[in-house]
């Protein structure tokens, strides 16, 4: 029997016995990234307040899939207990995840999902998925956009780097998402990098004068394309909406010079996957899908969003919550 | 030599190669898209290029030595996180300034002296260096971009005369002062043979240890000049990596006919081959290519540009 | 000419051993050289004399030995330290920057400059018009001073290093082979300058593997073989037929 | 030469850089962290190290003449999009390996024609294919990764001998016969006079451009066997570059003693500084150093193993 | 030994010309060299001697004229297609490759390999006892024939090019200032290396400063000047004062 009630200090002695204060190791994207800098605040911050331990490891850059792999199999050789994982595609994280789900250790996938046909046929068995839908932050912009450009009218979309995952099933999302008044003329890529995006926002808007509004992939390069719009006296005419609800752009909003942030919560991410690693440490059964919250940020409630941040301002559903209660 | 003569010398073609390159693609540019030479856009196209051509020009002084620094568009990271302390600190715009230019002058003069004294690869060297500066630019900020709103800076990436922004401008001046070191200076000429001969070089008594610390020097300094303007560019000090100024710099250096193996440089040429990249993806926006035929586009036009010199002979 | 006297030596090498790995290179070589004279070192192929050369001249350091310049011990650290000191070399292998033009490669380190306040500009007409005169004073198909090096044909390229080497004035000037890819007219131009050097009071050290050349220009023969000094000789009391007979071995010292 | 006489030789040290620094690292991280040396955490480097050992020795051929691969990750990328629309079409995987190689080997064969031919610099012909296989891949995979599933591969990527993983073997014939066609076959000597000195090599009758042409092939076509192995990794094909295998294959040979300038180059020497570049970011792994401190601490170790030798002499 | 006949000519040069930039290296130059003899080519440092032997061994392509090899007429693509036409060249800057050991210079692009089916691997034994033998016949101070060839002396250099060029068995031999850097048993070792090969009947074309060498050694004589061939002489109708006076031009032919 799982002994949820039992003192910590006991509770590892009997070999095989499930451990109340899980031991944890967590894999997430690049770090050059704030965004996944909070999600390792939620983390360390959960794990403090709980009183558990936990590695937090970082690819080197958000593209860099193999040497994350190579960061998951050099922390798998190692005693931990509970592995969450943030894996960059959906199957470059599998072979290390087979080794793990092998040894019985407790997997949980934050953010980006595992892919569910590579994880099957490698046995790959994640205890639960935490994350947030790109694809539906993306579509929450284009409605957003429609909002804002009523009249209908041009918009160009910033991604990141060409081929990147999220930054396709954001872009995809919008597209899907904006009313069909609004017409997307052209889709660049930016690298993520908030100078290229200044660049290829003022081109853009000298190729197509009649430019309404952007979509920005990210907050980083969002900020630089509002820079752009500002430099050419075009501000207010032209929207600009991005994702990640970063606190620079949660004030830029606040300032008008950025019409929009979807924001998600990396921070909630985080936390939850620990809670998750508790839970399942503790012998709960977990729930499979736990949705992350997901905020359209607009001048109305930045002020809200900024005080909350980098937590969510509003009420959301976390299940681990009474789990580990 | 006649110029008749001299037109035949291959080598000078070599030389000018981004200059034909540039001319043709602004032809055929301008041929389809017409908004291309507005004042407006050639304004845009020169201010965008002022942190590339600074850089490359960092980096020309470097290879011609022989050399190659990689960690030039890290230390420009580094620069522009120092900036934004000390600027945030409240030390003022003149301090702030002067603190990214010396951040990364230190940063450039130590890869120079481990590379002079330790007598290692300068590609080993300045890999580390690479990884190092992004790391402390990294650990310095915390890993957080911190915005920079002044007034001096919004006006420094916005205004300048005609089309003539003032990072552009600072960006010549940097270009006309490099070509009068190079050619005009005993430290020029020096450089120049410890690029192309170092022995001989060393037996006629020169210090090439002393010219290897100083080229570093300046690339770091000059990557601390190109902080302050992408600073004042995208209104924000980031930790992030500009990893393609990299392999840009090194491409217009290259572009711009001067040899990856040391003794031969001109400073016009690299500062063609940045406007040529700039204008090359600023063309392609322009004409509205779609995403993924750009790399593509780019790729056949970097080799078509030199290559079409080969056929001028 | 006055019997030569220590006061005239102006070079004095004593004892100069330098090993590269398992190669002896210079086994406690002993030489002197004299101001007013035309000191010749000779030997077979891989004898030494080159690496005596770099190391007088600053490129090497001896790992054993000691080398007296005008009558102090050196340690010169580099060539810079050599030049500065009064030591001008011709090398074998004529150190010459192939991409700089002809008139760089004779003003190298030895820049003429105009200063403007605290800038130093090179003067570059000064330096070409100067080139010239040096050039064509020893060469008879005149390369143009501003044609890279690396057009230059052998015997033009050994020319442009003898001018470098002569053309500032210096205490001892050191010429390693110098005639050995020149023509017959420029080789008789460039004994004449040897000789003009050795009445304007130079030290000349001239290594040359042309006996006639030794027998007629110098004062003085060191001979090496298998990095050993293995004799000296004044010239006016040997004859060619004994400094052969040292180099190889025949004649024992 | 004597043993002695050898051990005195700098140049031998240059060379052995990479194992001096690997044995040093080994060494402090095992007495920092005894999971080092465990044989699952070897096994686990080993097969993480696999394909940088394939392109570092990729790119020493390339190097060894004087050249410069940038193209090598971007062409490994689109080798794996070739093999992930032809796996999915359902030619099977025999003929997807194929094509991969065949795929990557032709990009590699182009940058060896522009080279050898156009008489361009090494380093904007391989920038350019960069950027246009970079290009072809997005184009090809329309920007999307594939998913595959294939029991064979998964077998390559976890099983094996021992503590040897199938890819490492793999890496480990290739280097063997790197190192027999370097320095046993006429065209490895020819390779090597071609970089060193390409105008006495052409003197003596060997054709430069074929040897250009040739290392540039085998670099592509190893690009490719990387890709084979990489999908086997990751399980999937996808189109986003892969930037740091670029970097890392360069250094890896530089590490390994092998000159920028060409004409010189060991297979043991890169695959050393491949397994040296892999255990260092383990070792930093394990030790649980922080995130930004990482990029500092690889830097410093990389400049570190290179200058350790210097201090042996 | 026998009067020329026209058959015995090998290498018969006609109205070679070639000019790079505004220089006009060389200006309708015809020469022959013959089977069974050596043939001296002279001229002041720049006439265009080296230029003519690279038109001839493949490296430039001339502007205009002919080159006919063995009678026939040739257009050597590359220096390959000249050495494979059996012409071996030692040339003035000696064409090593300096990363490279002695014995791999020696067989570059002539190496011993054996077959093991579709494989052919290197015989580095066979070629480094082969370079052994082949070096020591030349060179007094023999150097390693395992150490690279930057770390030889300069006469240690040219020696291994020539072994080189005169190792192969081939029609014409070719050497531009052979014994330049050679000491004085060297030299007397390669002068009879050059008439065993003329004996033997191979064609000689040498290049020499040294007119003493010039006259003990050669059949016919050809003078360059400033790109032009200016005379022609067999060597037993001439003198050393006749071959100055065409060099420099106060003889006009
Ligand atoms: N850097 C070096 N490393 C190893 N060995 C060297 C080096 N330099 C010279 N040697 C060796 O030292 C010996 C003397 O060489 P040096 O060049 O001094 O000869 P030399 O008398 O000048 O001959 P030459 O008349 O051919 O120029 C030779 O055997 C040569 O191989
Ligand atoms: N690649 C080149 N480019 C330009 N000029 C050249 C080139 N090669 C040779 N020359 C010029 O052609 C002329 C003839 O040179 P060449 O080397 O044939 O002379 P040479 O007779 O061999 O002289 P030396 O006795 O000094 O070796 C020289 O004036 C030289 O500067
Ligand atoms: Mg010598
Ligand atoms: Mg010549």
């Amino acid at each position: 029997s799982c002994g949820s009630g039992e003192p910590a200090g006991t509770a590892g002695q009997t070999a095989g016995a499930t451990t109340a204060t899980p031991r944890i190791a967590a894999v997430i994207k690049g770090l050059d990234n704030p965004f996944f800098q909070t999600m390792k605040q939620g983390i360390d911050e959960q794990a403090k307040a709980s009183g558990v331990q936990v590695t937090v490891q970082a690819a080197n850059a958000i593209t860099d899939t193999t040497g994350q792999a190579d960061k998951l199999d050099g922390l798998a050789g190692q005693d931990f207990s509970c592995y969450v994982v943030n894996p960059i595609s959906g199957t470059n994280l599998v072979q290390g995840l087979a080794k793990l789900s092998a040894l019985g250790k407790t997997v949980v996938n934050i953010d980006s999902p595992v892919d569910a046909k590579a994880a099957e046929s490698a046995g790959v068995k994640p205890a639960t998925y935490i994350g947030t839908d790109n694809a539906e932050a993306g579509a929450m912009a284009g409605r957003r956009m429609g909002e804002l450009l009523r009249g209908g009218g041009q918009v160009a979309v910033v991604g990141g780097i060409a081929g990147d995952v999220t930054s396709g099933a954001r872009v995809e999302g919008f597209q899907k998402g904006v009313p069909a008044n609004i017409k997307v003329v052209q889709t660049v890529a930016a690298n993520w990098e908030r100078q290229a995006a200044l660049t290829a926002a003022t081109d853009l808007m000298r190729a197509h004068p009649e430019l309404k509004g952007f979509f920005v992939a990210n907050d980083d390069m969002g900020l630089g394309v509002a820079r752009a719009v500002a430099n050419s006296g075009k501000a207010g005419q032209v929207k600009v909406i991005s994702v990640d609800g970063i606190k620079d752009a949660l004030e830029a909003v606040k300032a008008g010079t950025l019409d929009g942030t979807v924001a998600q919560y990396p921070y909630a991410i985080g936390l939850m996957g620990v809670e998750a690693c508790q839970a399942a440490a503790a012998g709960k059964p977990l729930p499979p899908n736990v949705k992350a919250p997901v905020e359209m940020v607009t001048k109305d409630n930045a002020d809200q969003a900024l005080a909350a941040t980098p937590k969510p301002f509003g009420e959301y559903d976390d299940p681990f919550k009474a789990l580990i209660q | 030599m006649s110029i008749a003569a001299r037109l035949k010398d291959p080598a000078l073609w070599a030389e000018w190669a981004a200059l034909v390159g540039l001319i043709a693609l602004v032809i055929v540019f301008q041929a389809l898209n017409p908004t291309f030479l507005s004042p407006g856009n050639i304004a845009s196209m020169l201010v965008a290029a002022a942190i590339l051509i600074i850089l490359a020009i960092g980096q020309t002084f470097v290879i011609a030595t022989a050399g190659i620094d990689l960690s030039i568009a890290s230390v420009m990271t580094m620069g522009a996180v120092a900036f934004g302390l000390s600027y945030t600190a409240g030390w003022g715009l003149g301090t702030a300034c002067l603190l990214a230019v010396a951040a990364a002058g230190v940063a450039g003069a130590v890869n120079g002296v481990i590379i002079a004294w330790g007598k290692i690869a300068d590609f080993i060297v300045t890999l580390g260096m690479l990884s190092a500066a992004s790391g402390l630019a990294l650990i310095l900020a915390d890993g957080k971009p911190v915005t920079i709103v002044d007034p001096v800076l919004l006006r420094l990436s916005t205004g300048g005369l005609g089309i003539f922004g003032w990072t552009f401008l600072i960006a010549l001046a940097v270009a006309v002062i490099a070509h009068v070191v190079l050619f005009h200076t005993r430290f020029g000429t020096h450089l120049l043979a410890t690029g192309g001969a170092p022995e001989s070089a060393a037996a006629m008594g020169i210090s090439t240890r002393r010219i290897k610390i100083a080229v570093y020097s300046i690339s770091g300094a000059l990557a601390g000049l190109g902080a302050i303007l992408l600073v004042a560019r995208v209104g924000a000090a980031e930790p992030a990596s500009n990893t393609s100024f990299l392999l840009n710099s090194v491409a217009a250096v290259v572009l711009g006919g001067v040899s990856l193996f040391g003794g031969r440089g001109t400073i016009v040429g690299p500062v063609l081959g940045a406007l040529l990249l700039t204008a090359l993806v600023n063309g392609l926006t322009l004409l509205g290519v779609a995403q993924f035929y750009q790399p593509l586009a780019v790729g056949i036009v970097v080799v078509l540009a030199a290559l079409m010199t080969r056929f001028q002979k | 000419m006055n019997a030569p006297t220590d006061e005239d030596v102006l070079l004095d090498c004593r004892d100069v051993s330098l090993t590269f790995g398992s190669v002896r290179a210079l086994v406690d070589v002993s030489i002197t050289a004299r101001r007013g004279e035309i000191t010749a070192l000779v030997g077979d192929n891989g004898a030494g004399k080159s690496t005596l050369v770099r190391c007088v001249s600053g490129i090497h350091r001896p790992d054993g030995g000691r080398i007296l310049f005008d009558g102090e011990g050196t340690a010169f650290h580099s060539p810079e330290d050599a030049r500065d000191a009064g030591i001008e070399t011709v090398h074998q292998n004529l150190a010459l920057v192939e991409d700089l033009t002809v008139w760089q490669n004779l003003f190298l380190n030895r820049e003429i400059v105009r200063r403007f306040g605290p800038v130093a500009l090179l003067d570059r007409r000064a330096m070409q018009a100067r080139a010239r005169e040096m050039v064509s004073a020893l060469a008879v198909n005149v390369p143009e001073v501003r044609s890279r090096v690396r057009r230059l044909s052998g015997g033009q390229r050994q020319a442009v290093a003898i001018c470098r080497a002569t053309g500032f004035s210096s205490k001892l000037v050191i010429m390693d082979e110098p005639t050995a890819a020149l023509g017959v007219q420029e080789t008789a131009r460039v004994e004449e300058l040897i000789v003009r050097l050795r009445d304007e009071g130079h030290a000349v050290l001239l290594i040359s593997h042309n006996f006639a050349q030794v027998m007629r220009l110098s004062q003085q023969v060191w001979v090496m073989r298998a990095g050993r000094r293995v004799g000296g000789r004044r010239t006016a009391e040997t004859s060619g037929e004994e400094i052969v007979g040292l180099i190889t071995g025949a004649i024992e010292n």
